[in-house]
């Protein structure tokens, strides 16, 4: 239970701290940060005249710059616990959140999929590599490591390149057909997925192969530990042994999946840049282009938020899973 | 008495990068049933590697030269049966490791770790009758039954150990080679594994045991007969007592003379140690291998190869000793 | 050492990927001392194919890409190596420091380094690139190696911990060596082999993060770097014009510099780490 | 005679609450100049936490010790490292592989500050020629090249190379085989017998004890349980764990 606690604290500080930067940095921008924020939007090509007056009377409230400075901050909290992320620079008047809540979905739906997807098949290929040795062990092997060394969006761009321009089997931008609009129909769930193919490979295919690679070493270091070498001198079968070091191997592994979950939103941006993807990548593309501050800031502190979340819970579970760690050693030696 | 397992000329040898040093050189030696077998020597002697091998557990970069290997009547030929049937380990010869802590796997309970053991043999069994047979021997050899719940980190270093000599014996096998099981424990945990091993053998759960190890007092107390090896080869054979009493090799006497015990002689005179190190398996030297280091070597010990001298009871390989009938 | 060395040169994964390395750096080295005209400067038109007058064509304002190639391999390179010493200082003085001196010292900077872990790298990245007025290449790099050390830190606190209550530490603590000293002569170098690999690793993925960042539209201002041709590329739709040349060097040139990075990071690890090894 | 090292109700603690662990419990004794001390304990019963503690590598919770009547908190630890020293269990984990026999020895002799280049050789070949080495040839050698009985004389030479008056030996036969202890025990021996140093000889063996010392103390779960001349404790012991771990040593003759 204290553990849990102090755990709590560290990751409660860790959250202020992201708040805290997300708040300040953006101030940081010398001036007045709306008079510089709507003189740079202007440049971006912004709305004119009244409507330019209007945008400035809201940021100026939003950042309520006529109070002190600790007033500032604590308003910006209060509006943060309802869940008021501020307003659109780029999109004046939506709200962030709204935006984000709109994009969200399209990025889960990539990604959710992708990361189970390729941490089973990648854990599993791992494991068959290292037990099956050989020549099997070298050649899949160097097929992991060569998927998981390519940058995730180089690969996307490659096959971006290859399958929809060169070899034209797949759209090249969008989640759906431009001009439909999303309804529930085989048609447009077809469409959707023919839209889905590439960016989900891009990311499965590099997912498979970082798991696989880890698996791989991971199970080749458990075949050599004391306790595999006892269970052979008992007559017990490879097989059997992989089992017990699938299980053990496991267990790093899992919260790597947690890990990557968590990061999820975050992870992944650039796939959505490059497919012109609809969801929180491109949308941020889109904020930093027109600098677009309150949608940067709420943008990353959801990935903050969901990174934060995911290793709590790691470091809650990992205790109970892992019987090692539940014991911890008392003394310098 | 009855012969349990004998080897007879077993060579076996480490083969790296082209480069081939032999561990054990022409090892003879029996077990009887109902007996347990000491083999001593320091280390880098090559009792270890025996132990390996009289384990069928020799796999590259260890490799079985030659050598025949009689259990219970069968004889197996290891040099060619280098995949030798993984049926006979664990029901036939089972090992007892030293380091208890990491040979169980950390992350299972002991039940499950005595589930596999027992499945590896018997597919069919279901967990809870190797939970039952695993309880009921528990409970014969005097040890509690709650171990069966606990993961490894939980028990302590003599309880371990104890837990893994009831594991390796669980498929009552006829001969249990022990790898220098006592050699982390302290001296009361060391006492209650021996005494495990002695109640092991008198219920018949195994048959014979062979207890490597560098502790002569230990050796003394648990083996009925004891091995001395010296670079790769058995030097002497003989009864317990008598190996400590009146051994015979210089080998043997310098490790016997070099021991230390709270035994009142020990404060009345000074022990020697026995100087230099044991020859580099590489290039051994010729004639005798403790030649280097002997005091009463002469020119001919370091000319040929000394064989060994009185009758497969109780011999010493030595030339002090020729024609000294047995 | 010299067997280590041996074992290292019988490695084909080694010897494939210092060669690639030695290649690249040479091209990013010689190329513009050979070939001194402006990467920056207008040679043709929009998307001209490659030809005689610019060997990979021009991009989407008329750049040559070959000569942007070489110059921006060279700004991609320098922020891989700024951001990675960096990144392995902070990580080796803050990891050293927390497992060496344990107690309340250990618990604040684990306690920091976790905070840091946490907060995801690309946040920090993207919240400091906006504050900055202008991004240099200096600053840009420096950013990277700021937010990316946490996991040398922890890694190598582990190791230090461990290393710490050998004895042949005690026995220096005996000769009257001080702290800094025992560091230094004792800790780090039973280290050295994991902290170049670790380096390797920083050098490796900071070069991906200017590549990502630059991709976001937050690139290193005024000079052309791998990931801003591809930014420029994207934004101005070069593979959907089907204009394979003003993309897929920066990318293929990405991938062979992460790759044979990992590469040479994995055969080290194999050498260093024996266990690894398949019997 | 004077007491070279008192030790008064000296305590250690490790961690806090109710993970706490009290390693050494209020440790009384008294050590002669020239006096070899043994103290007997399984694993887990605070021998080697009182050693580091006599060394001064960790401090304790409760407690005093006297050198020669001075409080040792006001000894500054370079010059009670110059009055005690250490040889450790592993020889081969005391060495730092990437140096030389020679950087070894040099650095243990920074302790003194600044000394001629003449002297501080002529120290180290006194020393390693006391302990049965030939400076020549082990002065350049690396920790790899020695073998296991040449590394434990090379801690033995360095520690008597600053003449201290108290030697802490932790064990420093358990990663040696049995056939080399005797041998590095004697040169122990021999080294008090020269510089009529004081040793406490840490040891889980009440066989080697008996060897080497004069007096021994009996340590369970951090506590002295039983003290006295050698002879007293081994043949007619008192306490019941004394009496338990003889019983537990094998015979070896009769």
């Amino acid at each position: 239970m204290r553990y849990a606690l102090s755990k709590a604290a560290w990751y409660f500080m860790a959250f202020l701290a992201a708040v805290v930067l997300n708040y300040f940095l953006p101030r940081l921008i010398p001036g007045n940060p709306v008079d510089t924020i709507v003189a740079r939007m202007a440049q971006g090509g912004g709305s004119e005249g009244e409507a330019r007056q209007q945008m400035y009377q809201t940021f100026l409230r939003e950042f309520g710059l006529d109070r002190p400075p600790l007033e500032q901050f604590l308003n910006y909290l209060g509006n943060l616990l309802q869940g008021d992320l501020g307003t659109s620079f780029g999109n004046y008047p939506a709200k962030v959140a709204d935006l984000i809540a709109a994009s969200l979905p399209w990025t889960v739906a990539l990604q959710l999929p992708a990361i189970l997807l390729g941490w089973i098949l990648g854990n599993w290929l791992g494991v068959l590599a290292a037990y099956r040795g050989g020549w099997v062990d070298r050649w899949a092997f160097l097929g992991f490591l060569t998927l998981s060394n390519i940058p995730y969006y180089c690969l996307a761009i490659l096959l971006l390149y290859a399958f929809s321009v060169a070899l034209p089997l797949f759209p090249s931008f969008g989640g759906y057909a431009p001009g439909t609009t999303p309804h529930l129909s085989l048609d447009f769930i077809l469409n959707v997925l023919h839209h889905y193919t590439l960016p989900f490979l891009s990311l499965v295919l590099v997912l498979i192969g970082g798991q696989a690679v880890g698996m791989r070493s991971m199970a080749i270091y458990e075949l050599s530990a004391d306790y595999v070498h006892y269970l052979r001198s008992l007559g017990v079968s490879d097989r059997r042994i992989v089992w017990s070091i699938f299980r053990n191997a496991m267990l790093p592994q899992v919260t790597g999946l947690a890990l990557a979950i968590g990061s999820l939103v975050g992870g992944a941006l650039l796939t959505e840049v490059v497919f012109s993807y609809p969801g929180i990548g491109s949308l941020l593309f889109t904020a930093i282009r027109q600098n677009d501050y309150p949608l940067i800031q709420g943008i990353t502190l959801l990935v903050t938020v969901a990174v934060l979340a995911a290793n709590f819970i790691i470091d809650l579970t990992y205790g109970l899973i892992d019987p090692r760690i539940r014991s911890a050693q008392v003394g310098e030696r | 008495m009855e012969t349990l397992l004998s080897v007879k000329n077993l060579c076996a040898a480490y083969v790296q990068g082209g480069q081939r040093v032999r561990v054990v050189d022409g090892v003879s030696l029996e077990l009887r049933r109902g007996e347990v077998l000491g083999i001593a020597g320091e280390s880098g002697c090559g009792k270890s590697t025996l132990a390996q091998v009289l384990a069928l557990l020799a796999r590259p970069p260890l490799w079985v030269e030659q050598g025949e290997f009689w259990l219970d009547g069968t004889i197996y030929h290891l040099a060619q049966e280098h995949r030798l049937s993984r049926e006979l380990r664990g029901c036939k010869v089972a090992m007892l490791p030293q380091g208890a802590l990491n040979a169980l796997n950390p992350t299972a309970r002991i039940r499950e770790i005595a589930l596999e053991v027992i499945r590896a043999h018997q597919p069919k069994t279901t967990p809870q009758e190797a939970y039952a047979r695993t309880q009921e021997r528990l409970e014969r050899l005097g040890l509690p039954v709650r171990v069966l719940e606990a993961y490894p980190h939980q028990l302590s270093g003599g309880m371990r150990q104890r837990v893994v000599t009831v594991i390796s014996t669980l498929l009552n096998p006829k001969v249990l080679i022990a790898d220098e099981p006592t050699s982390a424990l302290d001296v009361s945990s060391q006492k209650a594994v021996v005494k495990l091993l002695r109640e092991l053998l008198e219920q018949r759960v195994i048959e014979g045991v062979i207890f490597i190890a560098h502790d002569l007092p230990l050796l003394r107390n648990v083996a009925d007969r004891i091995a001395i090896m010296y670079a790769g080869k058995v030097v002497e054979l003989g009864p317990s007592r008598e190996m400590v009493e009146a051994s015979r090799h210089p080998y043997t006497k310098a490790l016997v003379e070099a021991v230390l015990v709270p035994e009142p002689y020990i404060r009345q005179r000074r022990v020697e140690g026995i100087e230099g190190t044991p020859p580099d398996l590489r290039a051994p030297p010729p004639g005798c291998r403790f030649a280097p280091r002997c005091r009463y070597a002469w020119a001919r010990c370091r000319e040929l190869e000394p064989p060994p001298f009185g009758d497969k009871e109780r011999f010493a390989a030595c030339w002090l000793l020729e024609g000294m009938s047995a | 050492m010299n067997s280590l060395l041996a074992q290292l040169l019988s490695k084909g994964r080694f010897r494939v990927s210092v060669a690639v390395l030695l290649l690249v750096v040479a091209f990013a080295v010689l190329g513009p001392m050979l070939d001194t005209r402006n990467p920056l400067f207008a040679v043709g038109g929009r998307y001209d194919p490659p030809s005689a007058n610019a060997i990979l064509g021009t991009d989407v304002i008329g750049n040559d890409v070959f000569l942007q190639l070489m110059h921006g391999l060279g700004t991609s390179l320098k922020i891989g190596l700024i951001a990675g010493l960096v990144a392995t200082a902070i990580g080796v003085f803050i990891g050293t420091l927390a497992g060496f001196l344990g107690g309340v010292v250990d618990e604040l900077l684990m306690g920091f380094t976790n905070v840091v872990i946490t907060i995801p790298t690309i946040v920090i990245l993207i919240l400091l690139s906006v504050a900055l007025e202008s991004r240099t290449l200096v600053s840009l790099a420096l950013i990277i190696g700021v937010t990316s050390w946490p996991w040398t830190a922890r890694a190598v606190r582990a190791q230090t911990a461990s290393l710490r209550v050998r004895e042949h530490v005690d026995i220096a603590r005996l000769s009257g060596a001080s702290v800094f000293s025992i560091i230094l002569w004792e800790i780090l170098p039973y280290m050295f082999s994991y902290i170049f690999m670790a380096f390797v690793l920083q050098l490796a993925s900071a070069i991906l993060s200017e590549a990502a960042l630059s991709l976001l539209g937050l690139g290193p201002d005024n000079t052309i770097s791998l990931g801003k041709m591809l930014q420029l590329a994207i934004q101005g739709e070069a593979i959907r014009t089907g204009a394979y040349w003003a993309f897929l060097p920066p990318t293929l040139l990405l991938t062979a510099i992460s790759f044979s990075l990992l590469l040479l990071q994995s055969s080290l690890d194999e050498v260093f780490n024996p266990r690894l090894r398949r019997a | 005679m004077k007491s070279l090292l008192q030790v008064r109700a000296l305590s250690r603690t490790f961690g806090s609450g109710k993970r706490a662990l009290q390693a050494v419990k209020g440790v009384s004794f008294d050590l002669a100049p020239g006096e070899i001390v043994a103290v007997v304990g399984e694993s887990g019963s605070g021998k080697s936490t009182l050693a580091r503690l006599i060394l001064r590598l960790l401090s304790p919770t409760e407690g005093q010790m006297l050198l020669e009547g001075q409080d040792v908190q006001r000894i500054p630890l370079r010059t009670y490292w110059r009055s005690v020293q250490a040889v450790f269990q592993d020889p081969y984990a005391a060495f730092n592989q990437f140096y030389s026999v020679q950087r070894l020895l040099q650095k243990a002799l920074t302790l003194f500050g600044p000394l001629p280049t003449q002297e501080r050789k002529a120290r180290m070949h006194l020393a390693l020629q006391s302990v049965g080495l030939e400076p020549e040839r082990i002065l350049g050698k690396y920790p790899h090249q020695l073998s296991g009985g040449q590394r434990q004389r090379v801690m033995v030479a360095r520690a008597i190379m600053l003449r201290p008056r108290l030697l802490v030996a932790d064990e420093p036969t358990s990663a040696l085989d049995a056939s080399l202890r005797a041998t590095v025990l004697n040169l122990l021996k021999d080294v008090r017998q020269k510089h009529g140093m004081s040793i406490i000889f840490i040891t889980h063996d009440i066989g080697q004890a008996y060897y080497l010392s004069d007096r021994i103390l009996v340590m369970y779960r951090g506590e002295v349980v039983e003290e006295g001349p050698v002879e007293q404790v081994v043949e007619q012991s008192q306490h019941p764990y004394t009496k338990r771990l003889l019983s537990d040593v094998p015979r070896f003759h009769g």
